[in-house]
């Protein structure tokens, strides 16, 4: 048996959603190749809402998948949902990850919401500059 | 597609497949001489036959003599046994041992169990092609040094020690040296007398025979402390009911090795000098790793840059070929290779690492294959890496 | 003479023949599967399969969960890992380790080299029958014991030990508890939960698996230091390239021994039996050895007196039947066994040690063709003894 | 191959000689229970030669074949040249002996020469008592 699910595999080989978005709204990056995987990821908010979510991952097979899945479930998602993606929903979603790469689970999460908390500081410093 | 079921395995620095002629040689003790080689009955005596032929094939390919072998379980167990053996045997004379930045961990960690034990050890660091110089095991050496061990080939970069030259130094100063030649042995010529070595460790599922048995080649009169006590299997050094099928298929592993070791090199060189020359020809920001020419025949290794190992090898294997890296995502320990890492490669381009073990089976129509589809790939992940996307924007200049 | 070709085995305490369900089942790892287990690619895949196939087969054999079974090389190697890794692990705790007297050299010498490692150990006898006394254990048990390692039935004699109630001394004073089950798993039901251990060591050629695979079943959660270091095959504690075909088998091997266990007893006992009986009745002055009913199913031992071992099982070879022998003369190192000489056989009677492995293949005419062939060989190396002579003409009162 | 040479296997199951001497000229008991062997060897001497010798063994295949071939190579040589036969000598005729079994040719040789021994003593105590 392939040490990842179909679920994930089908995400690793067709990642949706991958890519930057030009003035995002927000932008996390988190990780750095010591550890192995980097995400960046970007958001588009419209209405509170997550109206568009992009990503660029450097990472293993997991690393991809995760961004891909936490992409597809953010999307069209209101801020506070999106704050309640976790590690484990993720990995759920995905039909389990080897326990080696969980971490993978958490940097998804991780740059999920590094974007919409980089959004929100946008939001207080400077009102909705490119809302 | 047609290309698209092919199937490719250049993974035989992990392991190589099991030659029929190899298989044959076993499958008697899994059936009729399925004996006790201790037993003094009649069903004891072709096993033990059968031992005492592998001892007198896996000594030939080394150019040791039968009573040298003892037969181990692993690569793993032999640097186990080696390391700690010969360090615990030696310990009224020194507790300290030398060892290089790029052994493989059966050595590496093994050291360390020896530091739980109250030994000491240096790790003598290479250059970035992999090559340790003597002179830094020379300087390494303290006056209570025991023992040193220095791989004689890396599977990780294929690189070829310069074991002679080192074997020289600790003859002159009268210390016990081991080398690891689990990836080297049955792939170059290896001979004991010409290496000037007190100890060798080899595995048989690195040269086409079975996993599960290895050996280590021990000078005779050399003193060592078993790692596994017990009964008097090979000669009190390694006790437990032996793997007779196992080191049945070993010994013919290593007659064939021997045997056709000239031609297997030589296409073998063909090949992997083709990969290490077209590869960075189709893809561009590649590193060889390794030296570039003293390594081992069915040897190429690379880094590609802004992206990582794991993700690469699963979409090779998409395309059906077998290949493995290095990267931090690949090992289960989640930490780049310190092979890598030793050459000076930063921790991003390590994790790009990919590593390509060609086999006897392998044609140039397979390194073609890998040619084709390989570049896509890489573009394919790059366009998706947020470290190839900073790349580009600073060659842009922004 | 037709009875003369016959081939008789009844050695199967040494080792077992491999059934044919489980070369099948190996086979698969030494051609088309031959990946390594550790690789993320597909040749990976079969292999890693087949391994975790078979940690849960070797799991359900002895009720334990799959996690907790580590694979080995040999029962020589889990019990080498479970005597010097637990101690180790446990060092802190105390430096004292108890073993009863007629433990496998594996368990004995690893104490031995515990107590180079500045251990102690303490040795507990055994009864006439080879049975061990718990309140013995609970004697020698002293507030720096860490480890207690009674075997679960030995192979020599037989004899099964109560491990349940030995247990729950070790479970009272919080000590941990190894049993060396290499005889008995595969023979007898053995059940980690109801034992009551926290390791326990068991080898696959012991029942109809290929030599050169063990296990150690280790309880969840319980601290090991690793014998082999390396890689972080078997979750990091047995480093090394895995005996994927050897694991497979041992697997099946398992499977078939728990679900015929039953059968396959009830067979036994009835063979053996009728040996144990018989025996005595065709050749005179003869002791039964280890217990007369608590013992493996199929093992039956002797000593025959006035004569020794190796000349009666090399004249049994030449009449077709294997039997082994615990005397001095069978034993490379020439010492008699010390199980017989820990039941107070002196050792004139223990020389003459024979030993009786009836295995699956066995039927009730292989014992009457033993009882045929057996007295005239006795009586004719009889005839040649000088300690005959001197018990004749004592009897005679001379 | 089986761990004995044809030559012991062939003197382990038909052994010369076999047997003791009523009123043997010299008597020689070497090894105990303990080593794993014992051989008493029994001589008959006429004219400063060995006419007959005999032995009963307790011991393994070699040690039977060692008793049988040192009777042999005894049979009819002077006590000198009896004196003279070797462990060496021993193995050497019977084509090798394992390493491990090698004590078992001295155990022979000994018992040969401590009846030879022990003749000459009762020849020195009491004249040709037997003779
Ligand atoms: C240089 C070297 N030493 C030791 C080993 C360990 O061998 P094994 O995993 O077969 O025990 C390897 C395995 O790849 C190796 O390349
Ligand atoms: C009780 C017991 N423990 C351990 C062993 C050692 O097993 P192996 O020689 O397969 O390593 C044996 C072998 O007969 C045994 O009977």
């Amino acid at each position: 048996m392939p040490i990842y699910s179909e679920k994930v595999m089908d995400h690793f080989t067709n990642p949706r959603n991958v890519g930057e978005i030009e003035n995002a709204d927000g932008i996390g990056e988190v990780g750095n190749p010591v550890c192995g995987d980097m995400m960046t990821f970007y958001i588009k908010v419209k209405n509170n809402r997550l109206e568009d979510v992009k990503y660029k991952t450097f990472g293993c097979g997991a690393a991809i998948a995760v961004s891909s899945m936490v992409s597809e479930l953010a999307k069209g998602k209101t801020l506070e949902e999106a704050m309640k993606i976790t590690p484990e929903s993720v990995v759920n979603e995905l039909d389990g990850l080897p326990t080696v790469k969980h971490h993978c689970s958490n940097l998804g999460a991780q740059a999920l919401h590094a974007a919409i908390e980089n959004y929100k500081e946008k939001q207080k410093a400077g009102g909705q500059k490119n809302g | 597609m047609k290309t698209e079921m092919k199937k490719v395995y250049l993974d035989n620095m992990a392991t190589t497949p099991v030659l029929p002629d190899v298989r044959r040689a076993m499958l008697p003790f899994l059936t009729e001489s399925f004996g006790n080689p201790s037993c003094l009955h009649e069903w004891g005596d072709v096993p033990r036959d059968a031992m005492e032929a592998a001892r007198r094939q896996v000594a030939d390919l080394i150019g040791g003599n039968p009573e040298e072998i003892i037969f181990t379980g692993s690569g793993t167990e032999s640097n186990n046994m080696a390391i700690k053996g010969l360090a615990m045997a030696q310990q009224k004379k020194g507790k300290h041992v030398v060892v290089s930045a790029i052994e493989h961990f059966s050595v590496l960690n093994s050291a360390k169990t020896l530091e739980k034990w109250g030994f000491e050890y240096t790790t003598v660091p290479v250059d970035k092609n992999g090559v340790v110089n003597p002179e830094d095991v020379r300087k390494a050496i303290r006056s209570d040094t025991i023992l040193v061990s220095i791989m004689q080939a890396n599977g990780e970069i294929g690189t070829i020690e310069p074991i002679k030259e080192i074997a020289k130094i600790t003859k002159e100063k009268d210390i016990l040296f081991h080398t690891d030649a689990v990836a080297a042995t049955g792939n170059i010529p290896v001979n004991v007398k010409d290496l000037g070595v007190d100890a060798l460790s080899l595995a048989a599922n690195m040269f086409y025979g079975p996993k599960g048995v290895g050996a280590l080649w021990l000078k005779k009169g050399t003193r060592i402390m078993p790692l596994l006590d017990g009964g008097i299997q090979e000669g009190g050094r390694r006790a437990g009911t032996e793997n007779v099928a196992g080191i049945a298929g070993m010994g013919k592993a290593a007659e064939l090795a021997r045997v056709e070791m000239k031609v297997r090199m030589e296409n073998l060189i063909k090949i992997r000098d083709y990969l290490i020359k077209e590869l960075p020809l189709k893809v561009s920001h590649v590193i060889v790793t390794g030296h570039p020419q003293n390594r081992l025949p069915g040897h190429a290794s690379f880094c590609v840059e802004f992206i990582e190992g794991e993700s690469m090898l699963m979409l090779l294997n998409a395309k059906g070929v077998g290949v493995t890296s290095g990267s931090a995502c690949t090992s289960r320990a989640l930490q780049a290779s310190h092979v890598l890492l030793a050459l000076g490669l930063p921790h991003e381009i390590a994790q790009g690492s990919l590593l390509f073990g060609l086999g006897t089976d392998n044609t140039k129509e397979d390194i073609d294959y890998v040619l084709e589809v390989l570049p896509p790939i890489v573009e394919r992940l790059r366009q998706m890496s947020p470290l190839y996307s900073k790349f580009l924007k600073q060659e842009k200049g922004e």
